[in-house]
């Protein structure tokens, strides 16, 4: 249950950030709300109906999703998260862990990936999504971000994943640099990272998939991502579609080295 | 991770926990008839209220009761709260909620040898005092916490 | 039905400490859903961990306990390999026991 | 729901560079350019999205400004921004009453709140101005951001004379006036707060008795 790398760098932000304005007390309570938290994160009850999941014989092929690539050979999950996006080339497209899964669940055990995707979150096989990528995170945990580019796919959507983080619109001109451009910034209380930089890029994208305390959900990044645009005033992002994946890409890359990953983590 | 043997108890009694605990050989008759949840206390609505059917009548303060939390909360859904005693014998703890619709969030009752140490979180509407009632050598105990509770960004 | 839950019981040889996780939505019943309807009122009310079958915690919840109810405490005694069973039941009657082996 | 765009074009681009690639010293992306990705991550943006409640795919649509403000690495040349800003003061609506202060305490609300306009908001519902999200407003509020200046005691700071009131008024309708691709929504551009609303947060920066001036 320990998490206390996570519970260490959110003090040590929630200090670092505080403004002269701003009464230390505030920031050293939140702070302590944090760490009071971080031990016993229910994610660990995702984390353990995933590891089932992937060894259990599901769908109309009756198959586990042990042969399942994530990009470290079949079946191999330690270290994948830290890795994700990459390209994959039986499907010759640039894959998140989200929309990889869904791969392996359509090509293994015959779960129509598209019938997923238009799943609710926190429904039926969004559920176990859910799940799994709390587990397949949680194996890569402490694991610093190194994401391969070496393809012109990785390079491509890290390019616009670059643009589409960068892209204002709606009825109130957000985009995510809006809120994620700048140091030591703050949305009310919570902290916002400076997502176009190490290491403030891997403390963020790396606490994804997180244990939501305002919903007492699990959210994996897809969902983050799709809350964000929903905050932003943009439109509905598609399940899987090439922005969330390309932000991810972005993100991930930006995190390259720059800090390990503490996946799934608390939130607020 | 450890290996948990994940067993539902089959359904379908109408003895409840502790019934089947009884049946089970885990507790004594007795244990079982002396527990039951506690309804009137958690829907007393008022701090008297809750404190006569907890049977606690007017607690004393100690300092040898500790109660802990963050003095803010960034999120009302989960408030950390723990519960420390030092007094002898401390056999039972409550928590209470001050500006809770219901006060009483949660009881312990504590079998000799367990530690009156517990930790748990709570919900909480608002700002509110958070109490701490500890019955130990027969009598009651209670100290209390302020803990804010902030809204949250993004349309809360 | 109700998922297992996730216990850690740890001894130092002295004493033993227990932190437990449960899957519940521990709803209020002051909570409205989209369409405006109250949902009803859904909690743990009673849970009973016990050492080698003794009994070491009995605990009584409300609904003001948080979803996904996290609970730690600590008893005297207690040694590697011994076994420590949790069980809760609910306003419903929905119940589960999940016992782990203390490390 | 693969969304595959301008594989092909990549195939190519692959095929180029290993051509260049003595050339080049094996940067791939040298035969991709900058404005290629550009192209690319418009095709992106506009299959990525759909309708959703009240929400249309129309708002992605960008006018000349938020082009200008969505480009990164660089800052908008000195005869933009002052093009931008011109044009945005020149469009400030001002209240048709002449009026600028409301009741304070309606725009502690309007302040307070962060609803309307995503999808899971009702067309009929009454906006919020986020006003917290951003800023320090009063002594009393600890939940505040910091991506916007704190504007605790602004009216006992600046006055509440006829010049900020109309000051106030712009930079909450149109804040390109004052200064292009701020970080702050155009609220009254963009119909998100109508003129009452805006009123009553003038009032709630500048009204001497608002606990942002009297606290």
């Amino acid at each position: 249950m320990k998490n206390s790398t996570y519970a260490a760098c959110v003090a040590a932000s929630a200090l670092m950030f505080a403004t002269p304005a701003l009464a230390d007390a505030t920031a050293d309570g939140i702070a302590k709300y944090r760490e009071a938290l971080a031990e016993g994160n229910p994610a660990e009850l995702w984390e353990m109906r995933g590891e089932e999941l992937w060894k259990e014989a599901r769908g109309p092929k009756k198959a586990t999703l042990e042969k399942c690539d994530l990009g470290q050979g079949p079946g191999v999950v330690k270290g994948a998260f830290v890795t994700l996006p990459r390209h994959f080339a039986d499907t010759n497209r640039v894959q998140d862990l989200e929309s990889r899964l869904l791969t392996c669940m359509e090509t293994l055990q015959g779960i129509p990936a598209d019938e997923v995707a238009k799943t609710p979150f926190g429904k039926g096989e969004q559920k176990n999504i859910e799940a799994l990528v709390a587990w397949i995170s949680a194996e890569s945990r402490g694991m610093k971000f190194n994401l391969p580019m070496a393809h012109p796919e990785e390079k491509r959507m890290y390019e616009i994943g670059k643009r589409a983080f960068n892209y204002r619109g709606g009825t109130h001109d957000f985009g995510c640099v809006t809120c994620h451009g700048e140091d030591g910034k703050r949305i009310r209380l919570q902290d916002l990272p400076n997502l176009t930089k190490g290491p403030d890029a891997a403390r963020g994208f790396g606490s994804w998939p997180a244990y939501r305390v305002s919903s007492g959900e699990l959210w994996s990044m897809q969902r983050r991502l799709n809350d964000c645009f929903r905050q932003q005033r943009f439109p509905y992002p598609v399940y899987g579609s090439d922005v969330t994946i390309a932000l991810s890409s972005y993100l991930g890359v930006t995190a390259n080295g720059t800090g390990e990953s503490i996946a799934p983590a608390i939130k607020r | 991770m450890n290996t948990q043997r994940r067993e539902v108890l089959k359904s379908g009694s109408a003895a409840g926990l502790f019934g089947l605990l009884v049946a089970a050989g885990l507790i004594t008759t007795q244990q079982a008839q002396a527990a039951g949840w506690d309804k009137p206390a958690f829907e007393a609505k008022a701090m008297d209220e809750a404190l006569k059917a907890l049977g606690a009548g007017k607690p004393a303060d100690s300092k040898d009761v500790q109660i802990s939390g963050p003095d803010i909360a960034e999120n009302g859904a989960v408030v950390p709260v723990g519960v420390k005693s030092a007094l002898a014998d401390t056999e039972f703890i409550a928590i209470l909620i001050e500006k809770n619709p219901s006060m009483l969030a949660a009881s312990f009752t504590l079998p000799a040898g367990t530690m009156a140490d517990v930790s748990t979180r709570v919900k909480m509407g608002q700002t509110s005092n958070v109490f701490a009632l500890v019955k130990a050598g027969g009598s009651f105990y209670m100290v209390s916490k302020e803990i804010k509770v902030t809204l949250g960004g993004c349309g809360g | 039905m109700a998922g297992p839950m996730r216990i850690r019981a740890a001894s130092n040889g002295t004493e033993t400490e227990v932190k437990i996780l449960m899957s519940h939505d521990m709803e209020t019943g002051q909570r409205k859903d989209a369409s405006g309807a109250l949902v009803p009122a859904h909690h743990i009310t009673e849970l009973t961990a016990t050492h080698n079958g003794r009994v070491v915690l009995a605990a009584q919840f409300g609904p003001a306990v948080s979803k996904n109810p996290y609970l730690q405490f600590k008893f005297a005694g207690g040694a590697k390999g011994d076994k420590v069973n949790v069980s809760w039941v609910d306003n419903k009657g929905d119940k589960r026991t999940d016992e782990v082996v203390v490390a | 729901m693969n969304i595959r765009i301008r594989q092909g074009a990549v195939a190519l681009a692959v095929l180029a560079t290993l051509a260049a690639v003595a050339g080049c010293a094996g940067t791939g992306a040298a035969t991709v350019t900058s404005a290629d990705y550009d192209k690319d991550a418009a095709a992106v943006m506009a299959a990525s999205f759909r309708e959703q409640g009240i929400v249309k795919t129309d708002r992605l649509t960008q006018d000349e400004v938020m082009v200008a403000c969505s480009k990164f690495g660089h800052s908008l040349d000195d005869d933009l921004r002052e093009r931008f800003q011109a044009a945005a003061l020149a469009e400030v609506k001002w209240p048709s009453d002449g009026k600028y202060i409301g009741d304070w305490k309606e725009g502690e609300k309007i302040a307070q709140s962060g609803r309307g306009l995503t999808w899971t908001d009702k067309a009929d519902a009454a906006n919020g101005g986020n006003c917290y999200n951003c800023h320090r407003i009063t002594k009393k509020e600890i939940s505040y951001g910091t991506i916007g200046p704190s504007l605790y005691q602004y009216g006992k700071v600046h006055g509440n004379t006829e010049t900020t009131q109309k000051y106030v008024w712009a930079k909450i309708w149109n804040p390109n006036a004052y200064s292009a691709c701020t970080n702050m929504p155009r609220f009254g551009t963009h119909g998100i707060l109508d003129e009452k609303q805006i009123r009553h947060i003038v009032a709630l920066l500048l009204d001497p008795k608002s606990p942002v001036n009297a606290e």
